[in-house]
């Protein structure tokens, strides 16, 4: 119990500082976003309009910025994200319309790559010496290539060269999203080159840790019992090596969430995947700031939420954190 | 059974009146590359129906190895180079342990042999309670078992060496060192095996759970006449709950006789200075010398007596020839004991044209 | 990225499979007990000397790079869009310049951005982590409060934003943002580490001793943790190199400066891909993968040398299995080829 | 009460003192209110040239009775006096005289000594702290006399080289020579031989003999090996669960143990000399020092606890001859238990 | 007046690319950034009131909704006739009220007006016709009127104009919306459109999330009709399928033009704006930075061909832009500048060296800008190209003129006037430091303020070509900026299924699917075999 108090004390306080981030971000910035928004709209925007936009930003410049912290705070927990520039729609519909994308995309893809990468890994960790070590030279290479990079040769070569995989979109553009088969084979259809990407750039990363982990799992002595035991192979792979080797995996899949998000992010740009990197790339280039903001605190409250989860099921699966102090 | 019986010595030992497992001539190396550590040279150790033997020596001499290797449970890279591990079960079938295949050898273990290990914290999984622990052994071996009766039979284990069977759901970090280890005997018992080893299984524990330990080992075994293999380097301990005593150094079995002949009538040096290394608890304060310099680098062996160095008797000879063990050269001793050291076998010492030097008081105790 | 998995939370200190709290010249006496000589025992790890090999390289080209390049990499040619031949060797970009010469003048931008963030992170996690291992109680909970948060919070999304706002977005400005952003896994590692270390007997002893605080922490803790900031430095020196290319692609902090971060971008936005020039963006994505794979090696090797058991067997596998070893947990392999050399 | 310069002082003299040493160790977190009682109410004396040997189980307190006269955490009760002052150490200087004086040892020698120094660089720096800037040749000549002390001669042998380069044995006598350095009167040995095998820990305790004989070095001795106490040690204490149960002469202690629980650890210990007098059917385990037992702490494992033992703590009684006793059963209380043969009383 | 009527609708479907990324769903035609106008869908439901051709600026305007537009003398009012018989697509009548209600809301709305400047008077209906009052003339602005679209009065009373996300879509135009998703948007043919049932059955408008996703679209048919910057097009695009795919270029008076900063050095002295403009190598930035996508520019007015043929003075017709270094050099030396070595030298005594500033990312202008600085180079000055952050470059480089030169675009209109304003009119100049609107060089001549002036009041046609005349002289004299290409407008089209769409041939109208004229091309598509 007192571990998971912690926890929770632990994700309160890291969702603070990621709404105070956030807060500051175009605080800090050199120039208003206002004053921004109205040089690249040259003289499109009325004085009284960007009076309205500053109040709207909270960059009152008569409010303390006390004053705009508790304001910021206010608003959000009344789910009020504002307005996007680019979109001129409120930010929190903008960001429902692409996160159910991205959490389909980059989720179920890093659920198959921690679920693929952790057993390959238990594989090659628990058969040493054995032609499955030379996967990790290739699985080295490719934990170091960008996902970006990657979704780029498959778009040419599976795309341009092949026409296996469409190049771009989340779904046939003839269909009306429903609930249909149609539709929905569709969707895995399109999701499938980018979630092939995301999988083999990211498997990797799992792979070398599981392997890692079980090669030091391995030589515990409760493994050798198992097998002094004489229970089957697959007991001792699963149920002794894997199941130890597994809990650090668990707290580093938490761990590593934000970078797989932000590696992703970049890729469904070239993937033209309708998902929140999009957003946040063209956010950050029309200095939208409200967008920015919103997407930011998303990915950050579901990377959170992911550690949350991932907690939860470390303190399942390793009993000794259920442990009273 | 012969004990390595080297050319032109006449002595013979007597064979153990009924072996359980017999190690002949195992050898083991760590690294598989081109260099590696010669860790067990040709080691033979037989252990008899119902006996205790301890297993001594100091830290590194490879006796954890030696338990290991006789179950083929050396980690990597570890790697049996020779040798035959002879068990013989109860209608007097023997196999070689070492040409099992995997099939054969995951059947024959824990029903045959269990092993418990240096280290009952490490020893015990941390993610799953005890009672299924000791359940998964059973229904290895016996899959018609339900997951139901392997917890009755695990809860009557545990009751056996004294901890309440409603500890079946606990988990090992809830138990108590002492508990963890009673854990893991009654979890080596759980097949009935014929012989148990212990790698040290007190060392970890105070003295008077050492005791407490001890007792239950000695009196499971009178109830159910298993053979073990108890390892540890407290040799006062071994003197006290082994029937028969092997000595190990560097590698090698040095010497190999009943316990109180060990204790009151050692034969090779470096039994004799571990015995007196001690002080004692009780009775006399005895003269101590302890032994000087340290063990040797397995990986550095000359070609002579690996103790030599430390020796206090040692001679030319010493430096030429590694003794093999050989019946000792002090008449009226147990025709079962056997001792490797050149000051009891002038024979090799000749074959290297050395002269033989006569075996000193110290070691001809009688 | 390799996770080092031990550590969890600081509140559950548990006995963690991988936590050999082993430190350099530890493992290097592990080696000298199996008779190897202590020295260059790291350089003895075949990943590590790959890594270093394949990182030596491009460390030699980012210093002669610019000059050994055969073009000025932004001077155009009449060879528009040509592919690989003798006189371009990577080809040519749609205004003629050379590929290659931009490869190699731009691998200066890469490692410097790289390695300022490496050093700037590292130093901020050293400082921090050990801070924290060392002063211990509301200290340490604070800090390592704060390393979580950054650990959590996403921190390319972060670095984007950032550096998307900043007025001028030079290379060092990066470097800077990245190492901002970049410095809690080390932090966390170290402190971890140092926690460790600090209920050590030698640290202890040195207290006992009468060493002061600074010197227990500079000659008795940190050159046993050179290993894990080594392995850290490395660790955020990849992910610096992929932050930067990262911003680069997509026309983030790309002020002119040749990095292969802005090969990319050009070869994107003039659609290298669609034209089928794929010699515009194969060698610098390689190069980035060699440049990772390096930094990833020599961690392995790091690890491995802190880690014995990680150690590879020796062998590779054919070899092994041509002497009919087959290494596996719970099963030795026996192998009577040694059987007659002893009488 | 310091020892006038001019008197030479003279063995049995005592050196350094401890008074109702007290250490409560708080957990941390929600429950703050629960402590540890790692060491409650210990009064013992360390005299020049004297071996006082500290015996108990794991878990006991014995190294933090040993931390805490290093000062390497604070007390939270209790004086520590040495030559009858408080030692308690405000600020770096006085730390440092105190530590100059006070020396201690670790049980590990592969933990206690710095894996990335050599030999030279940590007896080095102890001689710097405690001896000033020594320089040269000085300094060459003090770094030999301190290891032809511990026995590690030829001294260059040994000086530039690294621990992990070192056995076992010898590292400890490293770790010896550096606490020498700073020519201490008092040398807190915190189960200096546990770690090392068999063969090599009587020249540890050999060596530490003749460190008291010659240098007349006042050693606190803390082990759970307690054959090694009587070997060694003049005096012995015995600890249960952070008291004091028993103390006295190390031969006596040894031969004819008066508390219920030295009995059990003397009847524990194997002894291939007396295999007849073993304790059978021992039960139980330490007790939890959060919430320990009330009223004597071995109550719960003691044949012949009555009510008083577990409603009252006994205090150490006189047993004979400079001995003492933490057991109800040698007071005059009409409620006492009656003590008899602990090996019988368990079978 | 159209091709509609008779002939089948065909099945297939027309699908029209835009690389702004995912869309909300919001359809109001009047407020940018919706999805409607961001994809250009709206311009195929709701129309304009007349159909410009901005590719022959001169010709006169079709009428649509409008039967016709009067204006007074000077411009400032405005007489429309609504056309008759024309029906919204939920059946209710289209009238003149509808046209006022939609000016009106402009009026009312400033948000809504960024394309007009607020000048607007009185509006008043009378029977079918609606007259719109200006405050100034507008003679450079008729078109700006001629190009509202129109909404229905019935639906939009009462709604906030602004943020109505309009989701019925009831428009006059030839279709209406089917369905809506982030990625696509669908419309079907009115059946009762004005001008005849579409003979195209279903339009889709596919958002791409950027230029290579659009073009990728494009080069294999996913996209059938769209506009982006395609390097290289006649390798990446037109040779894919030679038989369908197009790429045409409209015309117009749009520009790109090098700014110089004539009040700080370099550019403070005519002789070396003069001379640099006479090094650059205008084919060359067209071919290699422009890949010939956009227009060479070979008058010296600047003004882009053909459409500022008819605007070019006597006196430059015919004169070319050439490269002429050696004239460059004279013109130089001539004005005081001396050379040591190859390095030039200014009166100063100085070394002429500048930057060329341009966002970091845009690569056609940093292209360019590298050719420029080549020929600066050839001269002996020394030019280095300056890419920086967009954001900077909008904020503080360009309205501040914190620059020495950099790229920027104008504006187009139907004639040369926005161009020659917004690089060299007095009216929009600010001194240094202070926000410019245009005129970011900062160049400053009385004679050109006034003759831009009245270009833009007067009516009388040879007084107009007169004021121009002045203002070309300058630009040629003065080098207050350097055109560097034109910026038509560009589209590319498959006729894979659907053709009818303007060819270089027949430039009918502008040939993107994003303005009034969609209308107009939809009606002039007919089914491809
Ligand atoms: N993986 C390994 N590689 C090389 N040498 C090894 C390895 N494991 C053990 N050894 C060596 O093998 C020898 C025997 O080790 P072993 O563990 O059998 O000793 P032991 O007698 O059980 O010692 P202890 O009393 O400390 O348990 C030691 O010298 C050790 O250094
Ligand atoms: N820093 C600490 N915080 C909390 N409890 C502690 C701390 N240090 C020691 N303890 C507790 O104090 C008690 C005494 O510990 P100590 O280390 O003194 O025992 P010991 O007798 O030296 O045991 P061992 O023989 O195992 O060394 C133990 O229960 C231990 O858990
Ligand atoms: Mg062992
Ligand atoms: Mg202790």
């Amino acid at each position: 119990m007192r571990f998971f108090l912690r926890r929770l004390g632990f994700y309160l306080i890291t969702f603070w500082a990621a709404v105070t981030i956030n807060f500051f971000i175009p605080r800090i910035m050199p120039g208003d976003p206002v004053s921004a928004l109205i040089a690249k709209n040259q003289g499109r925007i009325s004085p009284d309009a960007a009076e309205a936009l500053r109040t709207l930003f909270g960059l009152d410049e008569n409010m303390s910025l006390w004053d705009q912290y508790v304001q910021y705070w206010n608003l959000l927990l009344h789910g009020e994200l504002g307005t996007s520039f680019a979109y001129s729609a409120p930010v929190a519909d903008v960001i429902a319309g692409a996160i159910p994308w991205t959490i389909g995309l980059v989720g179920i893809a890093t659920i198959i790559s921690f679920t693929l990468g952790t057993l390959i890994g238990s594989g090659i960790g628990w058969r040493r010496g054995t032609w499955a070590d030379s996967l990790l030279p290739i699985s080295t290479f490719f934990s170091a290539v960008p996902y970006f990079w990657l979704a780029l040769i498959a778009i040419s070569v599976f795309s341009v060269t092949l026409g296996w995989f469409p190049a771009s979109g989340s779904y046939d553009r003839s269909l009306v999203p429903s609930f249909s088969w149609e539709f929905i084979s569709s969707v895995i259809y399109y999701g499938t080159l980018p979630a092939l990407t995301i999988v083999i750039s990211s498997i990797s990363g799992w792979i070398l840790g599981m392997r890692n982990m079980m090669v030091t799992v391995s030589s515990e002595d409760y493994v050798t019992v198992a097998q002094a035991k004489g229970v089957s192979e697959r007991t001792a792979l699963f149920g002794y090596s894997a199941r130890n080797a597994i809990l650090p995996q668990v707290s580093s899949f938490a761990l590593s969430l934000g970078f797989i998000v932000g590696g992703t992010l970049v890729m469904e740009i070239v993937f033209s995947y309708q998902g929140i990197g999009y957003y946040l790339f063209t956010a950050v280039a029309a200095k939208d700031y409200p967008l920015m903001q919103g997407i930011f605190l998303v990915i950050t409250v579901a990377v959170l939420f992911a550690n949350i989860v991932a907690d939860f099921i470390y303190g399942v699966l390793d009993p000794r954190t259920r442990q009273e102090g | 059974m012969t004990i390595a019986s080297p050319i032109g010595h006449p002595q013979r030992l007597a064979p153990a009146s009924d072996p359980v497992l017999e190690i002949k001539n195992l050898s083991v190396d760590y690294g598989y590359d081109d260099d590696p550590v010669h860790v067990l040279r040709q080691v033979s150790l037989t252990l008899g129906r119902g006996e205790v033997l301890g297993l001594a020596g100091e830290s590194g001499c490879g006796k954890s190895t030696l338990a290991y290797a006789a179950t083929r449970l050396l980690p990597p890279p570890g790697l049996i180079t020779g040798g035959e591990v002879l068990f013989t079960d109860r209608s007097g079938v023997k196999t070689d342990l070492l040409r099992l295949n995997d099939t054969q050898l995951r059947a024959s273990r824990w029903q045959d042999m269990a092993i418990v290990f240096q280290g009952a914290m490490n020893s015990l999984n941390p993610v799953y309670r005890i009672g299924r622990q000791i359940a998964d052994g059973i229904r290895a071996h016996e899959p018609k078992t339900s997951q139901k009766e392997a917890l009755e039979r695990a809860a009557e284990l545990l009751d056996l060496v004294g901890i309440s069977p409603d500890r079946l759901r606990s988990y090992p970090h809830e138990l108590s060192g002492g508990m963890r280890q009673r854990v893991m005997i009654a979890m080596a018992l759980a097949l009935d095996p014929q012989v148990l080893i212990m790698d040290e299984p007190t060392t970890a524990l105070d003295v008077v759970m050492q005791r407490q330990i001890v007792e239950q080992i000695a009196e499971l075994r009178d109830r159910l006449g298993f053979s073990v293999i108890f390892i540890t380097h407290d040799v006062s301990l071994l003197i006290e709950i082994a029937d028969r005593i092997a000595i190990m150094y560097a590698g090698e079995i040095v010497e190999d006789a009943a316990a109180l002949d060990v204790y009151n009538k050692p034969r090779h040096p470096y039994s004799s200075a571990l015995l007196h290394s001690f002080p004692p608890l009780r009775g006399p304060r005895r003269e101590l010398i302890g032994i000087p310099g340290s063990p040797p680098d397995l990986s550095r062996l000359g070609g002579g007596c690996p103790f030599a160095d430390r020796c206090a008797f040692a001679f030319d000879a010493c430096s030429k020839v590694n003794p093999e063990l050989v019946f000792p050269n002090v008449p009226g001793d147990d025709p079962r004991r056997s001792v490797a050291c050149l000051r009891h076998d002038p024979a090799a010492v000749r074959a290297v044209g050395e002269v033989p030097l006569p075996v000193p008081a110290e070691l001809s105790l009688s | 990225m390799t996770i080092d998995t031990s550590i969890v939370e600081e509140g559950q200190e548990l006995e963690k499979p991988s936590q050999a709290p082993m430190t350099g010249v530890v493992a290097a006496a592990e080696g000298r007990r199996r008779g190897k000589p202590r020295k260059f025992l790291f350089l003895r790890n075949s990943k590590a000397v790959a890594g270093m090999v394949i990182l030596g390289f491009f460390l030699l080209i980012a210093i002669i790079g610019p000059w050994i390049a055969p073009y000025d990499p932004s001077a155009r040619s009449d060879d528009i869009l040509q592919p690989p031949s003798w006189e371009h060797w990577f080809g040519t970009t749609h205004l003629g310049q050379d590929v290659f010469s931009q490869i190699l003048v731009g691998t200066r931008g890469v490692i410097v951005v790289g390695f300022v963030a490496g050093i700037l992170a590292t130093a901020i996690g050293v400082i921090v982590g050990v801070t924290a291992g060392y002063i211990g109680g509301l200290g340490d909970e604070t800090l390592s409060v704060l390393a979580n948060v950054f650990l959590v919070i996403p921190q390319l999304p972060l670095i984007i934003i950032i550096a998307g706002q900043l007025p001028t977005v030079g290379g060092v400005t990066v470097a800077v943002v990245i190492a901002i952003t970049g410095w809690a896994w080390g932090a966390r590692v170290l402190r971890a580490q140092t926690l460790s270390l600090r209920r050590r007997d030698f640290v202890e002893a040195a207290r006992a001793n009468g060493e002061r605080t600074w010197r227990i922490i500079t000659a008795e803790i940190l050159p046993n943790l050179t290993a894990i900031i080594a392995s850290g430095f490395v660790g955020t020196v990849a992910f610096a190199v992929l932050s930067l290319i990262t911003l680069s692609f997509i026309g983030i902090g790309n002020t002119g400066e040749w990095n292969w971060g802005t090969v990319l971008y050009q070869a994107q936005s003039q659609l290298a891909l669609q034209r089928g020039a794929w010699w515009w963006f194969v060698p610098a994505g390689l190069c980035i993968a060699l440049l990772g794979m390096s930094l990833t090696l020599i961690n392995f090797g790091i690890d491995e040398f802190v880690n014995p058991r990680l150690r590879s067997t020796g062998l590779n596998a054919r070899s092994l299995r041509k002497r009919g070893i087959r290494p596996r947990i719970g099963f030795t392999p026996v192998v009577r080829e040694a059987e007659e050399t002893r009488a | 009460m310091s020892p006038s310069p001019s008197a030479e002082p003279a063995d049995g003299d005592v050196v350094l003192q401890a008074v109702d040493l007290q250490k409560h160790f708080k957990l941390r977190g929600l429950n703050s209110r629960d402590v540890v009682h790692a060491v409650d109410g210990v009064n013992f004396e360390l005299r020049r040239g004297r071996v006082l040997a500290l015996v108990g189980e794991s878990g006991s307190g014995k190294s933090t009775i040993a931390r805490l006269l290093a000062q390497l955490m604070p007390t939270t009760g209790g004086r520590i006096l040495l030559h009858g002052e408080d030692a308690a150490a405000k600020g770096r200087r006085a730390f440092r005289r105190y530590v100059g004086r006070v020396q201690m040892i670790f049980q590990d020698p592969f933990g206690s000594l710095n894996p990335v120094h050599t030999v030279r660089y940590m007896l080095t720096r102890s001689l710097r702290i405690h001896r000033g800037r020594l320089r040269g040749a000085a300094l060459e000549e003090a770094l030999v006399e301190l290891l032809e002390r511990v026995q590690l001669k030829p001294a260059e042998r040994y000086i530039d080289k690294f621990p992990h380069e070192l056995s076992g044995g010898q590292r400890q006598r490293v770790a010896i020579a550096r606490a020498l350095a700073a020519d201490p009167e008092v040398l807190l040995a915190d189960e200096p031989i546990s770690m090392l095998d068999v063969s090599i820990r009587l020249g540890i305790l050999n060596l530490l003999q003749d460190l008291r004989d010659r240098l007349h070095i006042a050693i606190l001795y803390i082990t759970h090996d307690i054959a090694s106490a009587r070997y060694f040690a003049d005096r012995t204490m015995v600890m249960y669960a952070g008291r004091i149960v028993e103390s006295g002469d190390s031969e006596s202690v040894t031969q004819d143990p008066k508390h219920p629980y030295t009995q059990l650890l003397v009847r524990s210990a194997p002894d291939p000399d007396d295999l007849e007098a073993r304790a059978h059917g021992a039960r139980g385990e330490a007790p939890s020092l959060v919430k320990p037992p009330s009223g004597c702490r071995f109550n719960p494992r003691c044949p012949f606890a009555t009510e008083l033992c577990r409603t009252e703590a006994p205090p150490l009684l006189p047993v004979g001859d400079g001995r003492e006793a933490a057991c109800w059963g040698y007071s005059e209380r009409a409620d006492r238990p009656t003590l008899s043969d602990i090996t019988e009383a368990l079978a | 007046d159209t091709s509609g009527g008779g002939g089948g609708t065909s099945a297939k479907v027309l699908t029209i690319g835009m690389p702004n990324g995912p869309q909300q769903p919001n359809q109001n035609p009047l407020a940018t950034g919706s999805a409607s106008l961001s994809l250009g869908y709206a311009f195929a439901v709701y129309e304009s009131l007349m159909q410009v051709n901005e590719i022959d600026p001169t010709a006169a305007p079709t009428p649509w909704l409008a039967d016709s537009v009067e204006w007074n003398a000077d411009s400032t009012q405005a007489i429309i006739t609504a056309r008759d018989g024309v029906k919204w697509s939920d059946g209710e009548d289209f009238t003149a009220e509808d046209i006022a209600f939609s000016i009106q809301l402009r009026k009312d709305n400033p948000e809504l007006n960024i394309d007009f400047p607020d000048q607007y008077g009185d509006i008043t209906v009378d029977g079918n016709k609606v007259t719109v009052n200006f405050t100034t003339g507008q003679y450079v602005n008729q078109v700006k009127l001629y190009k509202l679209l129109i909404v229905p009065e019935h639906i939009w009373k009462g709604e906030d104009a602004v943020t109505f996300s309009d989701d019925d879509m009831i428009g006059t135009g030839p279709f209406t919306l089917k369905s809506f998703s982030a990625q696509a948007v669908t419309l079907t043919p009115n059946e009762t459109y004005w001008g005849g049932k579409s003979k195209v059955g279903e339009l889709r408008y596919d958002a791409y999330n950027d230029n290579a996703g659009l073009t990728t679209a494009l080069t294999t048919g996913e996209a059938q009709w769209g506009w982006t910057f395609i390097p290289d097009y006649e390798s990446t695009y037109i040779a894919k399928d030679p038989e369908h795919f197009n790429q045409v270029a409209g015309g117009g008076f749009g520009v790109d033009v090098l700014y110089l900063n004539n009040e700080t050095k370099p550019f403070n002295n005519v002789a070396f704006r003069q001379a640099l403009n006479m090094v650059v190598d205008h084919a060359d930035i067209t071919k290699t930075a422009g890949y010939g996508v956009w227009p060479e520019i070979t008058s010296v007015t600047g003004l882009p061909q053909p459409s500022g043929d008819a605007f070019i003075s006597d006196e430059y017709q015919g004169k070319e832009l050439s490269v002429d270094v050696d004239g460059a050099k004279k013109v130089l030396t001539d004005a005081g500048y001396t050379y040591d070595g190859d390095k030039l030298i200014d009166p100063d005594g100085e070394a002429v060296s500048f930057k060329l500033t341009n966002p970091s990312g845009w690569t056609d202008y940093l292209d360019a800008l590298g050719i420029i600085a080549e020929g600066a180079k050839s001269l002996g000055a020394e030019a280095t190209v300056d890419a920086i952050v967009q954001d900077t470059w909008f904020n503080d480089t360009i309205p501040f003129g914190n620059f020495q030169a950099s790229l920027h675009w104008t504006d187009g209109g139907s004639t040369p006037w926005n161009l020659y304003s917004n690089i060299m009119d007095g009216a929009s100049y600010v001194p240094l430091g202070e926000t410019a609107n245009w005129n970011f060089g900062r160049y400053n001549d009385d004679d050109v303020t006034k003759a831009l002036a009245t270009f833009k009041s007067t009516t009388d046609e040879g007084e107009r070509q007169a004021a121009l005349d002045v203002v070309q002289q300058h630009y040629v004299e003065d080098v207050p900026g350097i055109v560097i290409w034109s910026r038509p407008a560009v589209a590319q089209y498959s006729t894979q299924n659907y053709t009818g769409f303007p060819t270089s041939e027949d430039p009918y109208a502008n040939p993107q699917p994003t303005g009034p004229q969609a209308a107009l091309i939809l009606s002039k598509l007919t089914p491809s075999e």
